[in-house]
């Protein structure tokens, strides 16, 4: 039997922690052979990253500790060498880039110097590797690569620097790259591009591509096998077509399930009587940056508005204003027919009440020195009207409950839940003030796919039980379809298009919102397969 | 442990590198504990502008003997009195000054009224001349009169501690002192070091000295240190606690005299049977070769005994508790409020150990039952308790205060210390003032007996203080030099003494 | 750039004339220089004369109109004790604190930043232990202990090196050791506890995928991410000792400006104080300012 | 969206109390362990000493001064030998913790709180108040110390409470900075924001939300200046303008033995080993602290034992 180009066998990583040891990885085997692509496919937690991390000697021991099993490449073990020879294949015969390029990126180097030092690292001639580098940049689609060179990485835009990212990887022609959620925090269409790089990159190399995603639409564009991780182990592996069409595993099929953009479209809601909330001409600039032009939108009681954009198109400028977390240039926000910009502060505060936020990260908005039952009795605190102190606590058990946590929980603090808990608890100490209106900003795009749609299952089903309204702000448009009443899409600080989830899916008039469609990602392979054929056709791809 | 390495490679450069340094062997280092702020002559009673410029530099009218010779001549030959407040010297001929002039009446007269000049504060003219007018006449070129109002019968004492200047010398401070002393200062680093150089043009016999570098280190053990490890030649001014070295290390009699200054102004100080308990309550023993030196001498007056009119027949009180507290309660019998507190106030840094007897002296008092608590203050505040005019509503004080008198004539200290108008004086008796006034305007043996009763009024009959300690100077001097510190060491280092082995 | 300089400009001499005017009125609360600068025996005359002389006499607020006048007019006064113009006093005593401490400062960022980096690779290992205990004993003991303690070793007992004062170059390596300490075993934590966060970070991560060999990982890729907190640590060291070393200058018999200033601020003489601070300040406007330069050359995302 | 993200879920049940966390991870560093334990000596004594040892402390024997150390022969006071006066200085040691430790106590708590409390209004407010606090830093930090320890000492007098304020000024810059960069940039943490949707008042944000977070930084700090501050104090006894007898802190028996240096070597030294080994545990353990405060290098401080 011929060796693969990379065989991880056995493979188990245990790490120390506070809660004692943890079996990151467990009796782990997959392979890989020139040319393929294939996708390790896992939730947070689910062991995928420890793996990938394995093979480049990437775990920090301690607290890290390879229990068992072996990598090899080409027939050879890895772990059994010495430093010297894995430095050797570091980089020139297995490459990695990873998920956020520019925490990855050293910030104090050109990037120039940086790809350059791949090469030389592995005993090129500078001014070889110089010319080199020049070639890489052009050949990932970095326009005028000799200045650019020199330039830092902050200087470039998220796509571009996973872009650096891959010409520095692929600077030596590696047999095997490692893409580690290589297009997470990127936007829709930039996500496409750099997939689309990547395929053509490996096509043209015949390398190896072990990909690492928790997206079941990057799966379908790009995997030839794939390998679904849970909780460390490998709970399934095949074809990605098979997979998908046919899961075995009773948790392959829930993440399946529970991928969003396939449930049914909500029915435009008949406006009964006053909006809610109405924007008029709304704007917002930052010195000379104009964040937010001339933004107008309403929201009717217990409506859901979704707000779809990339980065910097204005989204969360626009739900800051309306907080008050910023203020506007200029503009009006009418809310039951009062100007919340005109309001003194005392009419604010009891404002503060009926409008509310659920922020995009759980982790960061929730004080971490603040019990649960702290964090939702807060409420009560400001606003003490709304509840006697006796009744503080037989409430707060209440809205756990509600948002599906047990009581007990209240003596927690927020670092002792999970992503999508934190989330809840957010959820509830929202409720606690008994809201009008909640403005949910990215509120479930950090969450694993299974977390988000009981979030989602949570918010739709509070709206039904209070009649609350939401604005909801996303880039991710599966999500948007399955849960929104009307869409507002947002460009570069304008709303350039505006409808009912139907007319905008279905419909759409904008060229914007056909690419940010286009580009979106679908978890079925064979749909995955016609729209990259569809996306060809629209140049608005190409810069 | 790397700063050893970093020590341990410099050391052993160190020893390869450093030796050649030494000049010539007959060139001094002297190690001061200041650094001097001024070099001009009429500061010279600084005692460490003194060590650097008297009789070195600058040459004074007539000279004391530090071993005990009495006035000696100096650039005055001889001197006479002309009328009660009037004296003419005589002086030397053929003297020039390091500029090349040459010396003569004129130059004294100009001395003298600079260093009493208005918009230049001459430390000198304070010290030995304030409240006097003084005039002179030149008689010639060699003679001249000095007269002063009121009269001075120890005028040529006072001379001792007058810089002579060249009258061209401007009326504000130099700081290119010329004098017609053997020595010419050469080069002035601030910071760093100062430097005589031998001149060939003296008046008198050349000294052995050739050149003398004056360096300033504040710490005692370092000035030590210095001469032990042959960077210096002589350390005026150690500690008590690094002269181990019976070969190198000296002790002389530095005219300084430590006492504890009663406020009689206050009760209840102002009762003598206070003050006398206050004297008998200390060991003044103990503290003799404890932490004041074996050679250190009791004291019952505030001079020295070299000065004139010191009464041997004054004894140092008794160590008597027993006694101490038996005059307390008898005080307090009457009415006298001895349980108020007393704040003993002290002087940091004052001289070696000053502490260390304060807080004797403290639980001492404690002990025969006063009640007394203890501040230490440093110089600038200390004063402010020292000297008139004092605090309306300061309660009794007790402050340790040291007197330096190296003159040999109590003229210098009694007024000051004992007049009701006396600046650092918390006595007002008319006896006092009036045997001060007598005994100033004397001469001769009168003088000195009227001295004499002052100082036994002042012990045995009105008890005006707490009398400690005669002190005593350190200093180091390096084993190849001939030189034997003397009283005169505390003010002046006349680099003509100073010999080779 | 410009723009910056001359906003952080405005900002030190407002901060400047805040000082000057506290030193001036409250060093005056600590009583008038007479006394100390006349003989015990002076008489109340000479006293009164001294006073007129330096202008004592005069309202506080007077004076202090005289001082700001002279000072615009570049006249920073004369020394009372020194008859000699304070600045010049202040500017010779300034040139050996530079020089001390910029020395220090450059042996202690040298020294902390390669002992410091290496205990944060090994972090937890025997290296990074003896370093972290070493330098933590030297920075705990009062460094006029360490100091008098140097000499009697090294100078007395074992002749090695001179007591004190200036001269030859070796004059100056206890002063410098015995400065030394206390800021290594600071600056060293402080490298350490940096550098084990730039180690950890995720640019390193790419340098070790990328096969990039250990010393060019700490030296190279971590190190000047680290030295951003470091360089904030030093400049504060840095201007600590441009206030001069008052221990090491008393001891050591260095002719510095922390003993000048604590000599003159003992004697009353404010000018010199005055003069001190303004030079002091000025030169730590400088090295401020160099810091913030030296900022954006390491850190190109940092630009004014 | 880290690996480890879930763990928390499988041990939730069996989470410890924060203070069981703490004491294990102490135990874990014996270093640390030791340090803990020297201090909490050292703060016996502060608190007991002057009134056990007092009279023994203060009783003199001038004919008796500069006993060695190691002479059991006079009484167990006389181990570390006696001092100039004939006292005990192992008695005098232990009494003069409580001064000490009263002075670096006292400077560094005043200093943390008025520090603290300027950086916080400096680092939330965004008005001029911020910029004259700062300037206010400014000129404190480049007031020389000394000259305040005179003019503060000359216009009171050296009492501890008078060395305290002037310590305590001196220190307070340091908190004000460090509060000041840490809240600039808590402020714009997602959870303030939270809490100003909700409709919190400033004074709620500010000690409710943003100095809980700030606080582990201070304690560190503070744990480090405690060292900083008993050193100037023994500095400002060495220059003569600190403490004054007959009151006694470490520093000032450093600087009166230091004379004795080459013929009683003890009189400086055991004081000084004192301030030396309170400084570098109080040093190790701020250290220990930065770790164990910190979720990210905590796990340095669990694994040991278990592992290696």
């Amino acid at each position: 039997m011929s060796a693969h180009l990379l065989e991880v066998r056995d493979l188990s990583v245990e790490f120390h922690t506070v809660h004692g040891q943890v079996k990151a990885v467990q009796s782990v085997s997959f392979h890989l052979d020139p040319g393929e692509t294939l996708v390790i496919l896992g939730e947070s937690g689910s062991g995928k990253s420890v793996s990938a991390s394995a093979v480049m000697n990437l775990i920090d021991m301690p607290p890290g500790e390879i229990t068992s099993g072996e990598v090899l490449y080409r027939g050879k073990s890895l772990l059994d060498m010495t430093g010297e020879e894995r430095r050797a294949i570091n980089g020139a015969k297995i490459a990695m880039i990873f998920q956020d390029p520019l925490a990855h990126l050293n910030p104090v180097y050109s990037v120039g110097w940086q790809i350059i030092e791949m090469m030389t690292t592995h005993g090129m001639p500078s001014d070889q590797a110089k010319q080199r580098a020049i070639e890489l940049l052009l050949r990932v689609g970095i326009p005028d690569p000799e200045s650019r060179m020199r330039a830092y990485p902050h200087q470039f835009s998220g796509g571009q620097r996973q872009r650096l990212m891959i010409a520095m990887a692929l600077a030596l022609k590696p047999d095997i790259l490692i893409a580690d959620e290589p297009t997470t925090a990127l936007d829709v269409t930039v996500q496409a591009q750099i997939l689309a790089l990547l395929k053509e990159l490996q096509a043209e190399t015949g390398m190896g591509l072990l990909l690492i995603t928790h997206d079941l639409g990057v799966v379908a564009e790009v995997a030839d096998n794939v390998v679904v991780m849970n909780a460390g182990e490998i709970v399934e592996s095949g074809p990605a077509g098979e997979v998908y069409a046919n899961p075995q595993h009773p948790y392959t099929k829930r993440l399946i399930a529970s991928a969003p953009g396939r449930g049914e479209m909500a029915e435009p809601v008949k406006a009964p009587g006053e909006p809610l909330l109405r924007l008029e001409g709304l704007s917002k600039s930052f010195g000379k940056f104009e964040a937010l032009k001339d933004a107008s939108l309403t929201v009717m009681p217990g409506e859901i508005v979704a707000i779809v954009g990339e980065s910097g198109s204005g989204k969360s400028t626009l739900a800051k204003t309306l907080l008050r977390l910023e203020e506007p240039t200029s503009g009006e926000a009418f809310y039951k027919g009062r100007d919340l910009f005109k309001m003194s502060q005392k009419e604010l505060f009891g404002m503060r009440r009926d409008i509310q936020m659920v922020f995009q990260d759980p982790t960061q908005s929730l004080n971490p020195r603040m019990s649960v039952y702290d964090l939702i009795s807060e409420a009560w605190v400001i606003h003490p009207e709304i509840l006697p102190k006796p009744k503080w606590r037989e409430r707060v058990a209440e809205l756990l409950g509600l948002v599906g946590l047990s009581p007990d929980h209240a003596r927690r603090y927020p670092h002792q839940f999970s992503g999508g808990q934190r989330q809840r608890i957010a959820i509830a100490r929202v409720l606690a003030l008994e809201p009008k209106l909640v403005v949910c900003d990215e509120a479930v795009s950090a969450l694993d796919v299974s977390i988000q749609a009981q979030v989602i299952d949570l918010l739709d089903g509070l709206r039904r039980d209070f009649g609350l309204s939401y604005i909801f702000i996303a880039h991710d448009l599966p999500v948007v379809r399955d849960f929104a009443d009307r869409v507002v899409v947002m460009q570069g600080g304008r709303i350039v298009e505006e409808g009912t989830v139907r007319q905008i899916f279905e419909a759409p008039r904008n060229d914007y919102t056909r690419a940010l469609l286009a580009a979106s990602l679908d978890p079925d392979p064979e749909v995955q397969a016609k729209r990259r054929a569809a996306r060809l056709e629209l140049e608005v791809l190409r810069p | 442990m790397r700063k050893l390495s970093v020590g341990l490679l410099g050391a052993s450069l160190a020893m390869t590198m450093m030796s050649p340094a030494l000049a010539e062997d007959t060139d001094v280092t002297i190690v001061l504990s200041e650094e001097l702020d001024l070099i001009d002559p009429c500061m010279a009673s600084q005692s460490n502008i003194g060590r650097v410029v008297l009789q070195n530099i600058s040459e004074t009218m007539t000279e004391l003997d530090g071993s005990g010779g009495g006035l000696m001549p100096r650039l005055a030959e001889s001197w006479e009195t002309v009328d009660d407040d009037t004296w003419r010297f005589s002086l030397r001929k053929g003297v020039v000054f390091s500029d090349g002039t040459s010396f003569g009446a004129e130059d004294v007269a100009h001395s003298l009224k600079r260093v009493v000049a208005e918009g230049l504060v001459c430390e000198i003219g304070a010290k030995y001349f304030g409240g006097s007018t003084i005039t002179t006449e030149i008689i010639d070129d060699h003679t001249i009169e000095i007269t002063s109002d009121p009269a001075q019968p120890i005028m040529p004492l006072q001379l001792s501690g007058l810089t002579i200047v060249p009258s061209e010398t401007p009326m504000e401070y130099t700081r290119e002192p010329i004098g017609t002393g053997p020595y010419v200062l050469s080069e002035w680093n601030v910071g760093q070091n100062v430097i005589l150089t031998r001149r060939d043009d003296y008046w008198g016999e050349t000294p052995a000295v050739t050149k003398a570098t004056y360096v300033f280190r504040s710490d005692d053990s370092v000035r030590a240190a210095m001469v032990a490890t042959g960077e210096a030649d002589f350390a005026p001014k150690i500690s008590e606690l690094d002269a181990t070295n019976p070969a190198t290390d000296f002790a002389y009699p530095n005219s300084e005299t430590v006492y504890l200054r009663l406020d009689t102004l206050t009760a209840p100080l102002d009762d003598v049977r206070v003050r006398q308990a206050m004297n008998l309550a200390i060991d003044r023993e103990a503290f003799i070769g404890t932490i004041i030196p074996a050679e250190a001498i009791l004291a019952t007056a505030i001079v020295p005994p070299s000065t004139i009119g010191w009464n041997a027949d004054l004894k140092v009180p008794a160590y008597d508790v027993e006694k101490a507290r038996a005059l307390l309660a008898e005080a307090k019998a009457d009415g006298v409020p001895v349980d108020a507190e007393i704040t003993l106030i002290g002087r940091t840094s004052n001289f070696a150990n000053v502490t260390e007897v304060m807080e004797a002296l403290l639980a001492m008092y404690q002990d025969a039952g006063f009640n007394m608590k203890l501040e230490m203050y440093e110089v600038a505040e200390w004063l402010d308790f020292y000297s008139q005019p004092f605090a309306e509503d300061r309660g009794p004080q007790v402050i340790e205060a040291m007197h330096d008198n190296a003159k040999g004539d109590p003229v210098f200290s009694m007024y000051f210390k004992y007049a009701s108008e006396g600046l650092q004086s918390a006595l007002r008796d008319p006896a006092v003032d009036k045997m001060i006034a007598d005994a100033t305007a004397a001469t001769g043996d009168d003088r000195t007996s009227k001295w004499s009763d002052l100082f036994a009024y002042l012990h045995d009959e009105i008890t005006a203080d707490v009398q400690l300690f005669h002190m005593v100077g350190f200093s180091r001097v390096s084993e190849r030099l001939d030189f034997t510190p003397t009283i005169a060491t505390n003010s002046e280092i006349q680099l003509s003494q100073i010999g080779f082995k | 750039m410009r723009h910056f300089i001359g906003k952080r400009a405005f900002a030190s001499a407002l901060s400047l004339i805040g000082l000057i005017v506290l030193v001036f009125f409250l060093s005056r609360l600590t009583g008038d220089p007479t006394a100390l600068f006349l003989p015990l025996d002076a008489s109340l005359e000479s006293r009164e004369r001294f006073r007129e002389l330096h202008g004592l006499n005069d309202p506080i607020i007077v004076q202090f109109g005289h001082y700001v006048w002279d000072v615009l007019n570049l006249d920073f006064g004369d020394s009372i004790r020194k008859a000699r113009p304070a600045l010049e006093v202040v500017l010779s005593a300034f040139q050996w604190t530079l020089i001390l401490a910029l020395t220090t400062v450059f042996l202690v960022t040298v020294a902390a930043i390669i002992i410091g980096s290496l205990a944060a690779f090994y972090a937890g290992g025997v290296f990074d232990r003896i370093a972290t205990f070493l330098s933590l004993i030297g920075a705990s003991a009062p460094d006029f202990w360490i100091a008098i303690v140097a000499i009697v070793l090294f100078s007395v007992n074992l002749g090695w090196l001179p007591t004190s004062g200036t001269g030859t170059i070796w004059h100056w390596v206890m002063p410098i050791a015995v400065l030394f300490i206390r800021p290594f075993g600071l600056a060293l934590q402080v490298v350490r506890g940096s550098m084990i966060t730039a180690l950890s970070s995720a640019y390193v991560k790419t340098a070790r995928a990328k096969g990039v060999k250990a010393s060019p990982i700490i030296f190279v890729h971590a190190l000047r991410n680290a030295l951003l907190p470091v360089i904030t640590v030093i400049g504060d060291l840095a201007a600590g000792m441009l206030n001069g070393a008052v221990v090491v200058e008393t001891i050591f018999g260095f002719p510095g400006v922390g003993k000048l200033m604590i000599d003159s601020i003992l004697q009353r003489d404010f000018t010199v104080v005055l003069a001190a601070i303004m030079v002091s300040a000025m030169a730590i406007f400088l090295m401020n300012l160099l810091i913030d330069i030296a900022y954006s050359v390491l850190d190109p995302r940092i630009r004014y | 969206m880290t690996d480890t993200d879930q763990i928390p879920d499988k041990a939730l049940e069996k989470e410890p109390n924060a203070f069981a966390q703490m004491m294990r991870m102490l135990w874990h560093d014996k270093v640390a362990l030791v340090a803990v334990i020297f201090l909490i000596i050292v703060a016996f004594c502060a608190i007991f000493g002057p009134w056990l040892l007092d009279a023994a402390a203060t009783k003199q024997n001038l004919r008796g001064r500069n006993s060695p150390p190691f002479d059991m022969a006079k009484g167990w006071l006389f181990v570390l030998g006696g001092d100039a006066l004939g006292r005990p200085l192992f008695a005098r040691i232990i009494v003069a913790a409580s001064n000490t430790i009263m002075v670096a106590t006292g400077a560094v708590l005043c200093s943390m709180v008025i520090g603290s409390t300027l950086g916080l209004i400096a680092g939330y407010t965004k008005t001029r108040a911020s910029q004259i606090i700062l300037r206010l830093a400014d000129v404190i930090m480049s007031f020389p110390s000394l000259l305040l320890a005179v003019i503060v000492l000359y216009m009171l007098s050296p009492s501890v409470t008078n060395i305290i304020i002037v310590l305590a000024i001196t220190r307070i810059p340091i908190y004000l900075r460090t509060t000041r960069a840490e809240v600039l940039e808590i402020r714009e943490r997602m959870f303030v924001q939270a809490a100003r949707v909700m409709g919190a008042s400033d004074m709620r944000i500010i000690f409710r939300h943003i100095l809980p977070v700030v606080f582990p930084t201070l304690l560190t700090i503070a744990t480090l200046d405690f060292a900083f501050v008993m050193l100037a104090e023994s500095a400002l006894s060495f220059l003569g303008i600190g403490i004054q007898p007959p009151e006694i802190t470490w520093g000032l028996m450093v600087s009166q033995g230091r004379p004795y240096l080459t013929n009683a070597w003890w009189l400086s030294f055991w004081p000084g080993l004192a301030i030396i080994l309170t400084t570098l545990s109080l040093n190790l353990v701020s250290n220990w602290m930065r770790i164990a405060l910190d979720p990210v290098q905590r796990w340095r401080l669990e694994i040991k034992g278990k592992k290696q």
